[in-house]
């Protein structure tokens, strides 16, 4: 029985070039209050605009409002319920972050605005810096990084200039050291970022456990010119790792580096710290762990967090302290340079601080513990009805597949679009690509007992229509304005923009 | 904790059903000797009221944002509809996820869809991306991207571009085995030159900003021939997104890629961000584009719907020879200057470019004119340019500050100690009259 | 074809008290600091309360954003599009004002502040009264009333208190004018109103136009004892009273004053003036014509605006200006006294006053204009299809009737349940009383042409379905979360409130 | 004009579709003499950031808003929940009108339901209505409402109820053929006395104030039996809500009819409104109450739903013989108050209540101790208190203000000639400790 939703009345809208009408208008700006010039003198003709904006909309402000009214009741969010992304930690997106966001004296300060009189920005970021460092157990902080792969960019670029500063390879292509290695499990912007900041990426197996492998990880260490190792842990099977401590120590005798992919920090807040692991560098997600909301793909922001001994190789410029004043600090040679213009999406900062001081040091640890907890009363409901790849026991997000169901036809994509009838956001799919038909599951704190139980009932609810009545299943979603869109033939025949020949009939 | 539905109690059955004693042995997993056994240290709960108190007290120390500004470079000051910033608070924008599943994502993928479309009209262009991170690492991917399509590795730069994007982007072909060269600029005019010699056949790509970094428009079509005939890409950077309303679109001038910063579009400055980069190239090149792209798509009933398209470039699927490691872009800042760029329209988006014109060129005849002051570049400007002082620009602009509260502008020693005297001087449609004249006088005084 | 909305899935949510949860917290406020007195020594055990307020919920703040997005979603509203509701003016509520409301220096400001500390508000509320007069040609204004019906009462008393007045009979019961005329087709609230006000109300006949019957007028103003008439223009048949000279003068001539209901100001501003049409005492609606969110049934605001005879009457404080100073005054011995405590709801004077200035007056006509013409489109393409009970030219909004339809046995409710398939929000049905089966649609200024165009396609789709498929439209809605429900066993067995008992399958 | 749709251009179309040569000619059916010849003499239309100074510069004159304050009075200020106000702003609420089409009102529908089951487990009553006006018309409400019931025509009023919920009374009942009565009053303690006598068959109701105006709590139940026993209602009258957290609700005091100003609950004293009146009786006089219901109703498929009901007794069909005049109520505030409520939740709004009575305690106790200064009451309080001054209050306040920028309570002349010397101090949760100690130096200071 579906319980969670149903269905309802809901507008349509066409693409606002669709909408447009000639002469209408949104906005108005005071007169101009100074002498006009002549355009011809301000600038040659050649340099200026001929097309008038041919194809830029022309809409009233009701018609803008209700354009993207409309259009955003299409979208589930984390206010209609749970919304169990593994690996992404949606979890609440407080109000009152968004209201400090918006405080004049931060929104309205232009980043180059003399540091004397932009000490309060300075403040929040060397105090988010402090705070971050002390959740991490790594002394040195950069907020520069937008995101959590420009976060893997950062760190994996430190553990090149580390080494080559420490190896002396700097200049030295033959010698330098090469190799990241990057567990098969791994996020695909790990070898991305890896590739990026000029390594080879060799891959690790993960064990039946769903571990790393550590003989393997032994045996590529062996093969020397090891720059180290990018991991994730808990990995993205939802399990800790539990051989951190020798893994690290195994990469650092073969003299590499290791940095820690940090998205998955939601499990770990105030129970351990990577740099008590023996981890070197890490990125953290602002917008999964410290609630940032993810306004449908950004923006993120991806701090990294470092050893003393990487902190000189820290994107500049850095934010200190002496004493009183905050100061940003450019002088740093072994710096990586910048990785972005400015100093991060500090709007973002902003909001993971107030996260942490709302919650407290207590109130951090209790997120972690009911994040993990709500996880694992997923993983217990599910037991019994879905396979379980790996038996370790589930951190902050569980790990199903479709092998019981697929059997009978039905696959992951086919169970996550009927999760939709059912009223739920599905699980992240397909991901981590080691495991046939995985479904990740995370349900974060921000979901109380019922809705997990309804969730838990859903997916049961489809275990048995697989078995019964498979074509509903396969045919979902049955409930939502569109159905399952043809996503190969996009593909094909991309159509990218609008153009005035695909006008449909507008509202 | 409020944030956490379920109560204390409501855990303890829960850990109870679940046969565990306590929270602590939810972490049994992990081996003893990794757990923090003590308290984080970091400050206790504060209530809404506290915590309010405590950002106001902060913010309250960021005298600069309290005092009329002419800062630009490569972050803008311009009005923004109210409507704007209440339309993004919706929370089926704001607390949704990167729309993997179409079916409940069609309001996200929709405004992507439009985004993309804006964007390849204002810059010219036939595809645009769902966004970067911000200019200056669009600039890096543009950089990245040159070299893929060509396979060649010199890049030649503008010396003109804005300082941090060239430093981004240095970070970026750091090990991408990309040699960036410099071009020529020219003083007077304050226009980036070159010569063809050095166009030979390992250029990959020529980068030039217009309006630069010094607020001189570029004659960027006199550079797309020769690139072209030399078999390079022609990359346009454009910091300040308000000049697409008045400029010849990049495309019309001949750009293989257009990057831009797209703040001004709604977007507060915000110390520095959350900002969003545009990337938009040629339909050629559009498999070779870093980040999501959004297209149409169809169901079965033929009902017309869009989807995230060509994920074959990406990371999740490519790993190491995806065309970027993008993931989480900038999706709520695109979505801003989407409804901006929809909310001021056709009309809208020229009126503010011809009033930051307007404005700019009316502040910049008048401190021209101020006795010891000039203005050393006679390319036209959009809204920036560059004031040569008679003494130090720095100090110089802490008196204004201090003694007439209004910051003046930038002093480029910051980026260019050859530059101890100069000061880079923004005027938008914000820049009231009163203000400007206000600079004006101030300018005066304190250089007496 | 249903070209303007579809169906889609929409979440369930339970009653507040069915999701709360024993121990949950929604808010946490900062820790008491003062010394804390022993409970008795503040309040002995019998006045304090001895329940533990057993019953009020317990949610975590995640729960209430939730439940609270949740139901938001079933609603309709001004942002999906056209809200036709004949009467009620759902123009556009633009955002800006909301902005202006919340100011901090308004919205924190005590009502109680001395006045030299609250000049800002007092200006907002003089300047707002000086643009009401002038819209109206009536001098006289106060913005104390808190909607419409409090401005009938407020103005029907001023007029009760003005002939007590001039009659002497302020204590003379037996020559007390008693009669207030009031047209058939009147909102209810104009009787109700004069009732409260000791009135006895006597109907005047509508003619064939859909008009005041004049003759019936005279009639009635000859019997004597008439104390005044209230008349709302244009008429809530959308028809402007052409005679309205002509009718004051006759009231007038029998010694009573004029009560003009402004409901249907949004056809008038900027083009016509009800004080220079001869009307003594009028309210306008700021929640209908001059936008002011109506919030789902409030708040309003009703400001009474007066000619200078009457002003004496107008309820006290009144907002005064000497010169640069606004003031409170209060010594006014002939006025009706207060209607509300403090000075009316200010928070709808702030937007109120930002909608005048944002439209200028070219643009407040320019609305007007809009408006009007909005609704003759309507009335044209509807023409055809639907019955018009009077041919007069409608002004704001048009009159429809279902005789044709109901001949088929399809009634005025099937069809506003019917246009809900269709995307709409239904018309005012069966008002004004006078006419069977009474459709009043008025679109407002702001909505666009398209749409316009499909609520008329909409209407004729329905008008074919009456004849092709009557189930159809009797059984409508048939695309919302539940169906029509049954208000008579409703009000049968009232359930006005939720206990213990009812608690239902919960979220 | 922006926030209209069709363009001029297009608005000359469909002029020309309906055969009309002129926007002018859309009036025709107005009489020449009555159309306004010239064009209003209303301020030429401001831009968006023109419009913000504007009122930005006006809310700057309010100087009082910027200070620490000790007003109640009837308007209190509380910490509100941020949530409270994001989600009233959702347009869903706040754009939508009077749930008369109930399957497509279900939110708002659904919130009114909860209102009144909150305000009926605060106030200990069976019957809550969708909203009042305010507090003052909901006191003049009930008072009309008890001559429904009794056909009864004297109604007896605590000479310690709000003084302008008095006028509004007199003003509400002065056509209604009843009258007035007052109680009397124990200047030492505090509180409304009354002599049976004066309960004779005539009277309909008696109406008390609790906390009283002077912020004292009157002992309620000891007024119930005699008032019962004459056959006439109690009507309690509450101006501070935040009270029900504390103290014995009046239904549990044997109140009939109980109305209260619900602002604590959320909603910004916004110099006086929108504010909401609540409006709460006993099972048996359901169908007596004024204003809107909500009710439950079922569809063909028994899904629950909710309702407006009991409409006859309202005026769209009553017309003159309705229970009240009232139609538009304060419905987004009545949802501002249901949110907050449910925040606050059973434990928060006991804690706001206790730490309201623990600070004026604390207040009260620094204050009375002051030489010269006086607390003329004995009964005890809840948030507010009498303090007598040793001079003219109103003087003494305006020193405080000028010179210790705070307010610091209202002068009681002010509605009291003959308490010339008398502030009424309210102290709330808001109010931090160093406030009341700035207070009482203050009053210390500018009094010697
Ligand atoms: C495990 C893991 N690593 C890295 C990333 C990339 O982070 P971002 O999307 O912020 O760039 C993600 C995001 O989904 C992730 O799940
Ligand atoms: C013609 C008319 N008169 C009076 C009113 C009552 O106004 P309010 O609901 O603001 O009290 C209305 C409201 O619908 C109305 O349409």
């Amino acid at each position: 029985m579906i319980t969670k939703a149903t269905t309802h009345v809901t507008q349509n809208e066409a693409l606002v070039f669709e909408r447009s009408q000639n002469g209408r208008r949104g906005y108005r700006l005071p007169a101009l209050d100074v002498e006009e010039t002549a355009l011809d003198e301000l600038l040659p003709a050649e340099l200026r605009r001929d097309d008038d904006l041919e194809g830029v909309p022309e809409l009233s402000e009701p018609d803008v409002v209700r354009h993207f009214t409309r259009i955003s009741t299409w979208n589930y969010n984390i206010d209609l319920g749970l919304y169990p992304l593994g690996s992404c930690t949606m979890k609440y997106n407080s109000r009152l972050n968004e209201k400090v966001a918006r405080i004049p004296g931060f929104a309205g300060l232009h980043p180059l605005a003399p540091e004397e009189d932009s000490q309060g920005a300075l403040e929040v970021m060397y105090e988010l810096q402090q705070h971050l460092a002390e959740i991490t157990g790594l002394p040195g902080v950069s907020l520069q990084p937008a995101a959590g792969a420009h976060g893997e960019l950062t760190g994996v670029m430190m553990i090149r200039a580390a080494l080559d500063a420490r190896d002396g390879t700097s200049s030295d292509e033959a010698k330098r050291r090469k190799v990241m290695l990057i567990p098969d499990s791994a996020h695909g912007t790990n070898p991305a970022s890896a590739h990026l900041s000029g390594f080879t990426v060799k891959t690790i197996r993960s064990t039946p456990e769903g571990l790393t492998d550590l003989d393997h990880l032994r045996e590529l260490c062996g093969s020397g010119a090891v720059a180290g190792l990018m991991l994730t842990n808990p990995n993205t099977c939802g399990i800790f790792e539990r051989n951190i401590k020798e893994i690290c120590a195994v990469v650092h005798e073969a003299g590499g580096l290791v940095y820690m992919d940090g998205a998955n920090m939601n499990a770990l807040v105030g129970v351990a710290r990577p740099g008590d692991m023996g981890v070197d560098v890490i990125h953290l997600n602002l917008h999964k762990t410290f609630s940032t909301p993810h306004g449908g793909g950004g923006p993120g922001s991806g701090p990294c967090c470092c050893t003393a001994e990487l902190e000189p190789f820290l994107p500049v410029p850095r934010v200190t302290a002496d004493g009183e004043t905050y100061r940003l600090e450019y002088d740093r040679p072994q710096s990586i340079g910048r990785v972005k213009a400015f100093y991060g999406n500090f709007g973002m900062h902003l909001r993971a601080l107030a996260y942490i001081l709302t919650h407290g040091n207590d109130g951090l640890r209790e997120a972690t513990e009911a994040a993990v907890l709500n996880a694992r009363f997923i993983a217990d409901g599910l037991a019994d009805t879905f396979d379980r790849p790996f038996d370790s026991p589930p951190m902050h997000e569980c790990l199903f597949t479709d092998k019981r169901q697929s059997r009978k036809g039905v696959h992951t994509l086919d169970i996550a679009k009927r999760l939709i009838d059912y009223g739920f956001h599905p699980m992240t799919i397909y991901f981590p690509l080691i495991v046939q038909g995985a479904m990740l599951i995370e349900p974060t704190e921000s979901v109380g007992r019922a809705e997990l139980q309804q969730f838990v009932d859903a997916m049961k609810e489809i275990a048995r229509e697989a078995v019964e009545d498979a074509e509903t299943v396969l045919g979902a979603p049955h409930t939502t304005r569109i159905g399952r869109l043809d996503e190969a033939a996009a593909a094909r025949k991309p159509v990218l923009r609008w153009r005035p020949a695909e006008r449909a009939a507008g509202a | 904790m409020r944030y956490i539905p379920n109560s204390p109690e409501e855990r303890l059955e829960m850990l109870r059903g679940l046969g565990l004693g306590s929270a602590e042995e939810l972490f049994d997993s992990l081996p003893p000797d990794v757990l923090l056994k003590r308290p984080l240290d970091t400050p206790v709960a504060l209530s809404e009221p506290e915590l309010l108190e405590r950002f106001e007290a902060m913010a309250a120390k960021n005298a600069a944002a309290r005092r009329p500004s002419f800062l630009g470079a490569g972050a803008y000051s311009h009005y923004a509809p109210t409507i704007v910033d209440s339309l993004i608070q919706r929370s089926e924008f704001f607390t949704a996820y990167t729309p993997y599943q179409p079916e409940i994502s069609q309001g996200t993928l929709q405004a992507i869809f439009e985004f993309q479309t804006l964007v390849c009209q204002l810059t010219g262009m036939d595809v645009a991306n769902a966004s970067m991170y911000d200019g200056s690492t669009a600039m890096a991917e543009a950089v990245l991207m040159a070299e893929r399509v060509t396979r060649r590795t010199r890049v030649l730069v503008s010396p003109a571009v804005h300082p941090e994007y060239m430093r981004v982007t240095e970070t970026y072909v750091a090990h991408a085995g990309i040699e960036l060269g410099r071009l020529g600029f020219d003083e007077d005019a304050g226009r980036t030159t070159f010569d063809a010699a050095q166009l030979d056949k390992t250029v990959a790509a020529v980068v030039v900003q217009s309006p630069n970094f010094f607020g001189c428009v570029e004659d960027v079509k006199s550079f797309a021939d020769a690139v072209h005939a030399a078999g390079a890409l022609l990359v346009v950077v454009v910091t300040e997104a308000a000049s697409f309303g008045l400029l010849r679109s990049p495309g019309a001038c001949g750009a293989d890629i257009v990057v831009a910063e797209g703040q001004s579009f709604g977007v507060p400055v915000s110390y520095g961000g959350p900002y969003v980069g545009l990337f938009a190239t040629r339909e050629k090149y559009a498999r070779q584009i870093p980040g999501r792209l959004a297209g149409v798509a169809y169901d079965k009933e033929g009902r017309r719907g869009f989807v995230l398209t060509l994920a074959t470039r990406e990371q999740h699927i490519r790993r190491e020879k995806a065309t970027s490691n993008i993931c989480t872009n900038e999706g709520l800042i695109a979505l801003a200057a989407t409804i901006y760029m929809t909310t001021l329209g056709r009309q809208g988006l020229q009126e503010v470019a011809a009033q930051c014109a307007q404005k700019a060129a009316y502040a910049r005849r008048q401190i021209g004119a101020l006795e010891g002051f000039s203005v050393p570049h006679s390319a036209p400007v959009f809204n920036e340019f560059v004031v040569r002082a008679p003494s130090d620009a720095a100090a110089l602009l802490r008196k204004l500050a201090s003694g007439h509260n209004v910051t003046g502008g930038l002093a480029l020693g910051r980026y260019f100690p050859g530059r101890p005297n100069d000061i880079l001087v923004c005027v938008t449609e914000t820049n009231k009259r009163a203000d400007i004249d206000a600079l004006v006088a101030g300018l005066k005084e304190v250089q007496s």
